[in-house]
């Protein structure tokens, strides 16, 4: 039995024993090429699911749809470990209860999505504690590598050029799982803080608060980047914050539910070498 | 016999069209985008695009625009106004699809006030349209009541030639007539034949659409959530949608200087309509979109007698879901009959 | 080549430039503002154009612009008054502007109320909370023509005693022979010396039982009392022709371009804000 | 001859410690250059990230924070806090090209007025050399250029 048509029979299973409301996957889209997220609510409608190499959005942030979890009923979700990653930070961040979460997990190798075990988050904490070990061995990525050798205005006008093509459809905002704020900072204007104009300076500003926001929170889903409809490198700034926190504060987002936010905690002896 | 202009020809055309004072624009691919930019040379031009991913009314309607500069001063309030100068544009390569976009969105900024920011840049502007002999997988002009070679919207229509060296050259108005002046040495007389326009397939039947749309009974449908349940409420398909014109009025500045300007906005966004009170009409992400599709296909024909959707698919090509007005019409369609 | 700045002689998104003549605290967070033209053209073009019923954007530059209605009636056109409640952005600006400071005022925009229908008839206005400056452009409208109507019924209800806005005119109202005021607060609103009702306005309404023969009635608030007034008027059997109501929806241009304040395909700022409940009940009510 | 280039200086300064270290700077009358404008903060943890946008996009060509000791925070942590904060907006600021000189963080105490001194000393004197904060200057004067296309 193909994977796919495992976790339809699962999906079947857990909608018709009532063990969960909804489930959150993959289907079909506009063309052969293309996913998309789907609902699933009834058991006959499970075989809408599609499970390949095409299914790269990380669902997670639909959890956090108002009144989705509300009423205490559980909710499937197709998670890759960096999904799972994010359930487990919008758990530690009070956003929902892994409780309410039953997990359909798969990874992605090259053409193949493959199983993996496990029900709950917690069933992933080993397969994450392998891929913090994995990422602090991983070499930053090719341009992050040719800008750290760039000087300052090099550097300057490389991220210039990236977000004066920045159109503020907020795309990349929407996207991303952890960005659950009812309110943004960019839409509180009292004071506004950054400028809500996409010139390249708004774009400036709002693309590091953004990466900033995300600090110790991205689980480098990629959803940010895929719906940047101007291509810009979002991953880019992402990882960078990704690596400090992992240098500086030996900090893996998402390792479980009760991590701590790492800009929301502190060790006495945190590094400081920049501080004068 | 008709009139012929060969590709070789374009850059001398376009330093032509630079001696009689004119800029000439056109779609080019840059830094992992495309849309429509200045050229200097025919070279520059990614004319083999199917569509640019941004569309032409960024030309007429910038992303931001500042609109004045205020400065406040102990007698009086000083202001200036920032308003396109009306040096004439040739934009070149535009497709048809968007330029009929803009004669729609021309409704919209003339309804009793004119937008002077936008008019002033349309009506120094000669679109240059170049009719489609390709398409993709989310070209649907042909559902909407266009085609790959319509004239809306369009000063001067280009045919693609067979041979792929040139185009024919029709001129759609006295403006585009005026444009072809400067360049008729270099037009030259021929009759080779047109390659065939793009097959656009039809997707959906529009009026079946815009019935259903038109019937109040269904404003409250739940087929509104259903279609829209995976919505991330990003404002990609509104940003890159030829027609589609809302904008927000935005001071930057403090209370001694600074400029106010004129920034797009989205319907899909959910402060779009929340008053200040906290009530928000459009208050879920399907009553937000619904508004777009109604807009689109029910609200804007109302006012102007067209509908404000050209097919050129640009909100199902870009959209991080997947989603999009051909979906959404697909599915009505589907319910209407 | 770059865009160069040009003056333009029409473009719609340039404000006049007012002065605070005077300005009042209404109730808490609630003030109104009493502008003068700097530009006598601005002037002209204001007096020949407003109508009751129009609204205008009232802003203070750095901070924006903000909708609200004219509240001074087409009676008094060498003025503007505006009433606002301090909320966001714009009006904490203009609620801290003082008398002598210049704002920026771009407008008369919309409908009217359509005064002259109104003649020889009995006339219903009801309002609540800050919902009264609309209603009392009309008022005063049809006040300084007073021959011209028949009867003229205020009822008008607040959340408290503070909360009643233009205190002074409540009180020239209820001196008036020619003018019934009936006053309310909602009940814990009152204060020890209150000598008008305490209830909701829909309740009161029925109370006071205004005769629906000849009469037109005017219903300002939130969609909260619209809607159970409008009930209430339907009881008494008041048709929804006859009753008048404005719309307030977000805006920023005013002038149909911006895309926010439609209502079904109503556009709010063009073909309202003064809409009959018959005009608002074939809207979408899911989008109202 | 043109007048010799002075930079704007943003501090961005908690109370209980570096602005008080300033004032003792003052009141020993000792000499620092007159580019830094202090903002005064209840702490270090109230200093936002944003607050340093800010003060670009107002046109600094550079920003000092600072505040307490760690250990010695009025608040006992407010500093930790902020410490983890600046590590990783440095970190991106440096990565998006916006030069190590032109933002320092640094501890100074209610004691070290000597320190505010010569801090505010040598920054400003680095931002001389560097110069005014041309790349980011552009964006701001873009905003006010009308629409070219």
């Amino acid at each position: 039995m193909s994977i796919q048509e495992q976790y339809r029979s699962r999906a079947k299973e857990l909608l018709r024993e009532g063990t969960v409301k909804m489930v959150i996957g993959y289907g079909a889209g506009t063309t052969p090429l293309r996913r998309r997220p789907i609902f699933i609510t009834s058991p006959d409608d499970a075989d809408r699911l599609v499970l390949d190499a095409a299914c790269r959005t990380n669902l997670a942030g639909y959890l956090l749809r108002e009144g989705l979890l509300a009423d205490q009923k559980s909710v499937a979700v197709f998670l890759t470990p960096d999904g799972v990653r994010t359930i487990n930070i919008l758990a530690a961040e009070s956003q929902l209860a892994t409780e309410q979460v039953i997990v359909l997990g798969f990874q992605i190798d090259g053409e193949n999505a493959r199983q993996l075990e496990g029900t709950r988050v917690a069933d992933f904490s080993g397969i994450i504690a392998e891929r913090k070990k994995k990422r602090k061995e991983q070499p930053s990525h090719e341009v992050a590598r040719k800008l750290e050798q760039m000087t300052s205005v090099e550097r300057f006008s490389f991220w210039e050029g990236e977000f004066s093509r920045c159109i503020k459809c907020y795309a990349c905002r929407a996207a991303c799982p952890m960005c659950w704020c009812r309110r943004c900072v960019v839409d509180n204007n009292q004071p506004q803080w950054v400028n809500t104009s996409s010139h390249t300076l708004g774009n400036l500003e709002w693309n590091l608060v953004r990466a900033f926001h995300l600090a110790g929170r991205c689980v480098e889903c990629g959803n940010c980047s895929e719906a940047c409809p101007v291509n810009i490198p979002l991953h880019l700034l992402n990882r960078r914050m990704t690596e400090e926190v992992l240098t500086a504060f030996d900090y893996y987002p998402g390792a479980d539910e009760h991590q701590e936010p790492v800009l929301a905690s502190f060790r006495k002896d945190d590094p400081e070498t920049f501080i004068l | 016999m008709t009139k012929i202009l060969y590709a070789n020809d374009l850059t001398a055309c376009f330093s032509l069209w630079r001696k009689e004072g004119m800029r000439v624009l056109g779609p080019v691919s840059k830094a992992k985008t495309s849309g429509f930019g200045e050229v200097q040379d025919a070279h520059e031009l990614d004319l083999n695009l199917v569509l640019t991913a941004r569309t032409l009314k960024e030309l007429f309607f910038p992303r931001t625009e500042p609109m004045f500069s205020y400065s406040i001063g102990k007698q009086k309030i000083e202001t200036g106004e920032f308003l396109p100068s009306e040096n004439a544009c040739i934009i070149f390569g535009a497709r048809p699809c968007d330029a009929a976009g803009m004669a729609i969105d021309d409704e919209l900024f003339n309804w009793d006030y004119r937008d002077e920011y936008w008019f002033r840049r349309r009506d120094r502007s000669v679109i240059i349209t170049i009719a489609c002999k390709e398409s993709d997988d989310f070209c649907m002009c042909t559902s909407l009541g266009l085609a790959p070679d319509s004239a809306k919207g369009s000063d001067v229509l280009l045919r693609p030639l067979a041979s792929g060296n040139g185009w024919r050259v029709e001129e759609l108005t006295p403006k585009g007539g005026k444009a072809l002046q400067p360049i008729a040495s270099l037009l030259k007389e021929g009759s080779e034949a047109a390659a065939p326009t793009a097959e656009v397939p039809l997707l959906f039947d529009l009026e079946a659409c815009t019935t259903w749309l038109a019937d109040p009974e269904n404003f409250e449908s739940h087929f509104w959530k259903e279609i829209s349940e995976r919505c991330i409420g990003c404002g990609t398909c509104t940003y890159l949608c030829p027609t589609c014109h809302c904008f927000d009025i935005q001071d930057e500045g403090d209370t001694y200087e600074g400029i106010r300007r004129k920034n797009w906005d989205s319907c899909s966004f959910q402060l779009f309509t929340m008053h200040t009170s906290g009530h928000n009409p459009r208050a879920t992400q399907s009553a937000r979109w619904r508004q777009r599709i109604m807009h689109k296909f029910n609200y804007f024909s109302d006012k102007f007698s067209v509908n404000s959707c050209t097919g050129c698919g640009r909100c199902t090509r870009e959209c991080p879901v997947d989603m999009g007005v051909r979906e959404t019409l697909q599915a009505i369609s589907t319910l209407q009959k | 080549m770059t865009d160069t700045i040009i003056a333009a002689q029409n473009n719609i998104y340039r404000p006049a430039v007012m002065k605070i003549a005077a300005t009042r605290n209404e109730a808490p967070g609630v003030k109104t503002l009493r502008l003068e033209f700097q530009d006598t053209a601005d002037q002209e073009k204001f007096a020949a154009a407003y109508r009751t019923g129009m609204f205008g954007l009232y802003g203070i530059y750095g901070e924006g612009e903000s909708t609200f209605c004219v509240a001074s009636p087409e009676t008094r056109k060498d003025y503007i008054e505006c009433t606002f409640r301090q909320s966001g952005r714009v009006t904490t600006a203009l609620a801290a502007a003082e008398e002598g400071d210049r704002i920026t005022f771009r407008g008369p925009y919309g409908n009217r109320f359509p005064i002259e229908e109104f003649h020889g008839k009995n006339l219903l206005f009801i309002a609540g909370g800050i919902a009264l400056p609309p209603t009392r452009s009309v008022i005063w409208s049809c006040l300084d023509q007073r021959e011209k109507f028949g009867k003229i019924t205020i009822v008008y209800g607040a959340r408290t005693v503070a909360d009643l806005v233009y205190k002074q005119e409540l009180d020239e109202w209820a001196e008036r022979e020619d003018v019934e005021l009936v006053l309310t607060v909602d009940p814990g609103g009152e204060s020890p010396d209150w000598k008008h009702h305490v209830g909701f306005v829909p309740a009161i309404l029925e109370e006071a039982a205004p005769a629906p023969g000849n009469c037109v009635a005017v219903l300002c608030g939130p969609p909260i009392m619209i809607k159970f007034t409008l009930a209430s008027l339907k009881k008494l059997g008041f048709e929804e022709a006859n009753v008048y109501t404005t719309l307030e929806n977000r805006m920023k241009c005013g002038v149909g371009k911006c895309g926010r304040c439609n209502v079904g395909s109503v556009y709010v700022c063009k073909e309202g804000p003064v809409f009959t409940a018959e005009e608002v009940s074939a809207m979408p009510a899911a989008d109202l | 001859m043109s007048e010799p280039f002075e930079p704007k200086i943003v501090a961005f300064v908690c109370t209980y410690c570096t602005y008080a270290g300033a004032d003792l700077a003052g009141t020993s009358r000792l000499k620092y250059p007159p580019n830094v404008r202090i903002v005064r903060l209840p702490c270090t943890g109230r200093i936002s990230p944003m607050f340093i946008l800010k003060a670009f996009q107002k046109g600094a060509d550079g920003v000092l924070v600072s505040g307490c000791h760690p250990g010695d925070c009025h608040f006992d942590h407010g500093n930790y806090h902020a410490r983890r904060r600046w590590t990783a907006f440095n970190a991106l600021l440096q990565f998006t090209g916006v030069p190590e000189e032109r933002v320092k963080f640094s501890w100074i105490s209610a004691a070290e007025g000597i320190k505010f001194a010569e801090l505010i000393e040598s920054i400003t004197e680095e931002i001389r050399t560097a110069g005014p904060f041309e790349q980011y200057h552009k964006l701001i004067a873009e905003t006010g250029s009308a629409a070219s296309v």
